[in-house]
């Protein structure tokens, strides 16, 4: 209490609304965020850590663990790519149509993942507008763990351009000319010297790609195929315990999702801290 | 290495940022661009530099360094050093490592062995007096030393000419002081040739051998400081060089009047406006038989070499700035609210600003 | 100064058109939900949404004549279990028509239904039944006829996961059922079937409508494994001359069980309408409904009118190859058990 | 100017590349959708749409939208200011501490509310007794689609308001201005434009969510159906038609976000080209 009247004092306070603005913060995280969370741990105090392992890596869950990770992964990295050429594209150069691409981009956050998995599942499907162009060069996607990954990409793309976007935007054009008076060829400039500016934005935006992908049910689920050991993802192994009544199990499955998402997004967020502290000098 | 530019106009959209122009510019000289924002002199440097294109059309212009056509020549190609003006120093780089940048990025085969780019590093940071700070990265560095980083960079590629974009601008006035001074050194010790850009007339008038007065697009005047100060080709150079008192009156039978003022001047009958350089302006108790031009003292400065003291009358429209020695200033025992009479030593007179051809003065 | 005035103003015009806006839909809905005075919810199987669709109006004409009250009927579906399940965490059915008996007794165990449901209506309080049978392409190119040429090496199948469907589980307990009668409970060869059987599934949708669009929509494998009742709906919707129909010699009797969701009921003040309903669904008039859509059922006269539609077929119930639903569930669907065995790669 | 990849090889290079795989990837399945909605004609479509079901569940999303958006947007404001403006112990925890629905996959998100709030849960039964129903009826989806638009008006606050410092927000105060008018007068005019953008993220979010209103809604044609599950559940009854007639409505409520969205940007941009 008295703690709470030193940092009260404190020469930060000036602004008005502290205390209204925490009451609003701590009451809206505790209530609609931290009080369902007890759920989960309530449903996972009732298994002994044998049961709770036993659940967690059981061979098949293992199995979706290893497609969703590897899916997610590949994903990530190709939103990596691809999310850079964009990204790149939109703030470097002018052209008819910009625009409407850079509206583009929000897409998969406004379209309804259900509607984004039922869409791909029809374009991709062997008799599909893509399906039926790609199978022919036996090149199946849908129901592979290649439409998982694209399910993926297709619901985390704008991540990655949305945070390389700003980064790139901020770039004084003054870093390409000195790069460029110096003699380096663009390659050797773009590698060398932009380069090293994005990777923070670019491994968050990769980053939050991944973790979303870890998480993504809807859009999946209908062009995964689902075939155990092969191309089942581990949402759907929580889906599965749930409908067996196994609430428990569901929730074990979802606490390791949870602790590893959060854990990336915890590492990616001291990553960025330390990174944008070392080159804005600071306390380096 | 000699710089000739050839016609060399430059548009953006609508706007004519550079009429055609001509320029040379020795080897071994050090030459300033000076003008008012937006007179084309960043434009020129950076056409210069390679970072824009001249127009192609309706003529094309041409860029020589020495005997070498470079107006097709990519920058990096152009082998020129350029210093920015916020110094554009990779920010993820060490101080090491944004120097060594234009050596590392040598094809393989131009390409110094590590060894040597080494060693030509710390002669670079030895020469502006930065070894000890090698390893440091941008941010930990206060601006005087990111512009030194800036100029070792681009000195470390060994260019044929080397072009500073408002180099001090940033820099507060006494750290200005130290890297112009030493700039002109290193100047003289390596020689190259360089063009720098700045808007400040005194620091392109201490640093250049020859300053290129611009304005609009065009330039004005080229000429070596002096020639610039004594005889400035027209009103706006005259201007822009160093602060100007103005006397607007009309011209009857040889006497200039305005309101109770009055000067004995050889013109035509006619509106009339001088102008006078503050040390033109002596200052006495009395008015003399050439002129009666009372004044009043509004403000004193004592600092620096000579006195500087601001002038008010009911017959000006602004203030007058006279620069007088602390002698005078003793002697006359100059306050604020004292009544002196001015005296032109000299005035200059352009009756077109527009046709730029005559300059006059006499000698009072 | 103009400007930033100007756009704050927009900023709260469009505020507080959201704000009225709000309003008035909310008063919307709230006026829809309020429009009706008794309202019966039946918690389904997703795929029975068009029978009961169909059903309902009957009913609600029939009460109406009986008892002069107009009623509302709503409908929920989704997967049965998942259906069970919401009951159980709160969802006010008041009756359940369910697609197996295992979800059903869920809730006798969580207290909502009466233990002695199966004896509160005829057969096993189950109005109508059905088989597992095969959807194949024209001319059934696989020349597929009973369970056994399904674990034919260039077969592939197409049916739901027993995991999450319980239409999957009843096409699992079929095979299985099946190859316990081929193979005389010889359990080795028994499970060396199943294990084929379930390599051969080219898609495991989680649902029995899911399956179906991969079968027909994205034209996957080359059999679909579904109720009997569902293959012919899906035959006369798709049309009948891309596919046939293969009611296997041998199948599972797949009960379509019903409950008055007690607790439910009575807390709506519906306990009556429940009851009614459930028995609705026995009347001959449904049931002739029932078959039209493909369901076999009890009454004598419906069952001969629609001798021709329903092949005459050796269906085994659950409790005569597995022991009862519990065990069938124990020892084959919960984690770990044979299910999860078979597929381990 | 010169800048990096300004060679027209290697622009049009990267520009068609980028036009391609975005034409393939993103606009591809934009089309397909309409193409399937209207693959039987319009009248089919409309027919889907005019449908009461469906316009039920258009009337219950949009409702549940317009009262997540309220909510979210005191929540995200509150927090941003709390957490820029102020430093305490705990700022980095509760900055992290939104990102949980983030980090949780919706279907986890509908069950955890459905274990607390449902009938077994402990907070459920006691409102069971008390005949107050949450999960299964609007509140419940409301709810849930509350706990996962949360971060998003936060989320867009957080980096601008750290990056404008409170220097205005101080200078207000010393010229006597209360919380509330520093707040509408000085603060809110800077945010504006991403607080819009926070909203028509929300709003986005909370009409498409699937997964965790599907485990809380009960799913009741013409009752907690949200336009999502009206959808899955046409599909679902063979009528792809009628699914792709909702999932067209739900893309052009999409476009018309990113409309809007692209608008504001546009204004924004103009607003700060005048300063």
């Amino acid at each position: 209490m008295s703690q709470l009247a030193l940092w009260r004092s404190g020469s930060a306070r000036v602004l008005p609304g502290f205390g209204l603005s925490m009451g609003i913060s701590v009451l809206f995280i505790s209530l609609v965020l931290l009080l369902p969370i007890t759920g989960l741990f309530g449903q996972l105090a009732g298994l002994s850590l044998a049961e709770y392992w036993a659940i967690i890596t059981e061979g098949r869950v293992v199995a979706s663990y290893m497609v969703t990770i590897g899916a997610a992964a590949v994903a990530a990295l190709v939103n990596a790519v691809f999310g850079l050429l964009l990204a790149w594209v939109l703030v470097r150069y002018e052209f008819p149509g910009k625009r409407l691409l850079d509206a583009l981009m929000d897409l998969p956050f406004a379209l309804p993942t259900a509607v984004a998995g039922i869409t791909l599942a029809t374009l991709y499907a062997g008799n599909g507008w893509m399906g039926s162009l790609l199978e022919p060069l036996g090149f199946q996607v849908a129901y592979t763990w290649v439409g998982i990954a694209l399910a993926m990409a297709f619901t985390s793309i704008p991540f990655v351009v949305r945070t390389v976007q700003p980064v790139l935007e901020d770039l004084p054009a003054e870093v390409d000319e000195a790069a460029m008076s110096l003699g380096a060829t663009d390659g050797v400039a773009f590698r060398r010297v932009i380069m090293p500016h994005l990777w923070p934005a670019l491994v968050t935006g990769t980053g939050l790609a991944f973790v979303r992908s870890l998480g993504e049910f809807g859009a999946i689920i209908f062009i995964a195929g689902n075939m155990p050991y092969e191309t089942e993802i581990t949402a759907l192994m929580i889906f599965v315990k749930l409908q067996e009544y196994d609430y428990a199990g569901a929730s074990a499955i979802a606490s390791v999702v949870l602790f590893v998402s959060l854990a990336l997004l915890l590492a990616i967020n001291i990553w960025q801290g330390r990174f944008v502290r070392r080159l804005h000098g600071g306390k380096g | 290495m000699s710089i000739r530019l050839q016609n060399i106009a430059k548009h953006f959209a609508n706007t004519q940022a550079l009429e055609p122009i001509n320029l040379d510019i020795h080897e071994g000289e050090l030459v300033g661009l000076l003008g008012p924002s937006g007179s084309g002199k960043t434009t020129l440097l950076r056409i210069i530099a390679g970072l824009e294109s001249a127009d192609r059309s309706p003529q094309p212009g041409k860029i020589l360094f020495g005997d070498r056509d470079v107006t097709n020549v990519h920058v990096r190609d152009r082998r020129i050093g350029f210093v920015f003006q916020h110094y554009a120093l990779f920010r993820h780089m060490s101080v090491y490592d944004n120097v060594a940048f234009g050596l590392t990025v040598m094809p393989k085969k131009r390409r110094p062995s590590n060894g040597e780019i080494r060693a030509r590093v710390f002669r670079l940071l030895e020469m502006v007096q930065l070894q000890h700070l090698a390893n440091r990265l941008p941010a930990q560095l206060s601006g005087g030393q990111q512009q030194r980083v800036s100029l070792a960079r681009a000195l470390a590629v060994e260019p044929d000419v080397l072009l500073l974009d408002e180099p001090f601008g940033a820099l507060d006035a006494k750290v200005r002081q130290d890297l112009r001074r030493w700039l002109r050194r290193l100047h003289e010790e390596l020689n190259f040739t360089s063009v720098f850009v700045t808007h400040d007339q005194e620091e392109a008038l201490e640093l250049s051998d020859r300053v290129v007065v611009m304005s609009n697009g065009r330039i004005e005047q080229i000429d070596t400081p002096e020639a610039l100060y004594r005889s400035p080709i027209n009103r706006f150079v005259f201007e822009f060089l160093g602060d100007v008192n103005h006397l607007e009156g009309n011209v009857h039978q040889g006497v200039l009047t305005c309101g109770d003022a009055r000067l004995n001047v050889d013109l035509p009958d006619g509106n009339e406006e001088l102008l006078l350089r503050p040390h033109e302006v002596r200052l006495a108790e009395q008015p003399s038989a050439e002129s009666h031009l009372p004044v009043t003292i509004t403000a004193i400065s004592p600092v620096g070499a000579e006195v500087r003291v601001e002038l008010e009358a009911d017959w000006l429209a602004k203030p007058w700035l006279a620069t007088v020695r602390h002698a005078d200033f003793e002697q006359l025992q100059m306050r604020r609210g004292q009544r002196l009479f001015a005296h032109p030593r000299q005035w200059h007179r352009f009756p077109n600003a527009e046709s730029k051809v005559t300059e006059q003065s006499r000698v009072a | 100064m103009m400007r930033s005035t100007f756009s704050r103003t927009g900023l709260r015009r469009s505020l507080l058109a959201a704000a009225i806006g709000t309003a008035v839909a909310a008063t919307a809905v709230s006026n829809t939900a309020m429009a009706q005075e008794r309202e019966l919810l039946n918690s389904s199987y997703d795929i029975a949404r068009e029978l009961f669709s169909a059903i309902n109006p009957e009913f609600q004409a029939w009460w109406q004549a009986e008892h002069g009250e107009e009623i509302a009927i709503s409908q929920s579906h989704g997967g049965s279990s998942a259906q069970a399940r919401a009951i159980m965490q709160g969802l006010r059915a008041d009756v359940v028509t369910f697609n197996q008996v295992t979800d059903v007794q869920v809730l006798a165990d969580a207290g909502l239904v009466a233990e002695d449901w199966q004896e509160a209506f005829d057969n096993n309080a189950s109005p109508y039944y059905s088989t597992t049978a095969f959807l194949v392409r024209k001319d059934n190119p696989k020349g597929i006829e009973s369970w056994d040429d399904l674990a034919n090496e260039d077969v592939q199948i197409v049916f739901p996961n027993p995991k999450t469907s319980g239409n999957g589980r009843y096409t699992y307990l079929a095979a299985w059922g099946f190859a316990e009668n081929e193979f005389d409970g010889d359990e080795e060869q028994i499970q060396d079937f199943m294990r084929t059987f379930l390599r051969n599934v080219a898609v495991f949708d989680t649902g029995g409508r899911g399956a179906t669009t991969s079968f027909i929509e994205r034209g996957i494998g080359d059999v679909l494994i579904s109720f009997e009742s569902e293959v012919n709906n899906i035959r006369s919707e798709y049309g009948s001359d891309d596919y046939e129909v293969i009611v296997p010699p041998v199948s599972i009797l797949a009960e379509f069980p019903v409950a008055v969701v007690g607790e439910n009921a009575e807390r709506n003040g519906n306990s009556d309408l429940a009851q009614s309903y459930l028995e609705y669904l026995y009347r001959e008039d449904t049931q002739r409904l029932l078959a039209g859509f493909n369901y076999r059922v009890h009454d004598e006269t419906v069952v001969a009118e629609f001798a021709d539609q329903f092949p005459d077929t050796e269906l085994f119930e659950v409790e005569d190859v597995f022991g009862s639903w519990e065990e069938a569930m124990e020892n084959h669907f919960e984690g770990g058990a044979l299910l999860d065995q078979l597929q381990r790669r | 100017m010169r800048r990096i990849g300004d060679a027209p090889a290697v622009r049009r290079l990267l520009i068609g590349a980028a036009l391609l795989l975005s034409a393939l990837f993103l606009l591809l399945p934009l089309v397909a959708i309409f193409a399937q909605a209207f693959s039987q004609g319009v009248m089919v479509f409309w027919a889907n749409v005019s449908n009461t079901f469906t316009l039920h569940a258009i009337g219950l999303t949009l409702v549940i939208a317009l009262l997540t958006i309220p909510v979210c947007l005191v929540f995200g404001v509150a927090l941003a200011w709390l957490v820029t403006r102020f430093s305490f112990p705990g700022r980095r925890i509760l900055q992290t501490l939104i990102d949980i629905p983030f980090a949780v996959s919706p279907v986890v998100a509908g069950l955890i509310y459905l274990l607390l709030y449902g009938r077994n849960g402990w907070i459920g039964s006691w409102l069971d007794t008390h005949d107050i129903q949450l999960m299964f009826a609007w509140p419940g989806i409301l709810m849930v689609t509350i706990f996962v638009t949360c971060p998003f008006v936060a989320r867009e606050l957080i980096p601008l308001m750290q990056a404008q410092g409170s220097r205005e927000e101080e200078a207000a105060v010393t010229l006597g201005a209360g919380g509330w008018t520093t707040f509408r007068r000085v603060t809110l005019p800077n945010i504006r434009w991403a607080l819009l953008y926070g909203i028509i993220l929300t709003n986005a979010r909370a009409v498409g969510e699937f997964g965790a209103v599907s485990v809380v809604a009960g799913a009741i044609r013409g009752k907690t159906n949200t336009l999502p599950l009206h959808l899955e559940q046409l599909y679902q009854d063979y009528n792809a038609v009628g699914a792709f007639a909702s999932a067209a409505l739900l893309a052009l409520i999409a476009l018309l976000t990113l409309a809007a969205k692209a608008g504001l940007e546009w204004r924004a941009a103009r607003q700060e080209a005048f300063l």
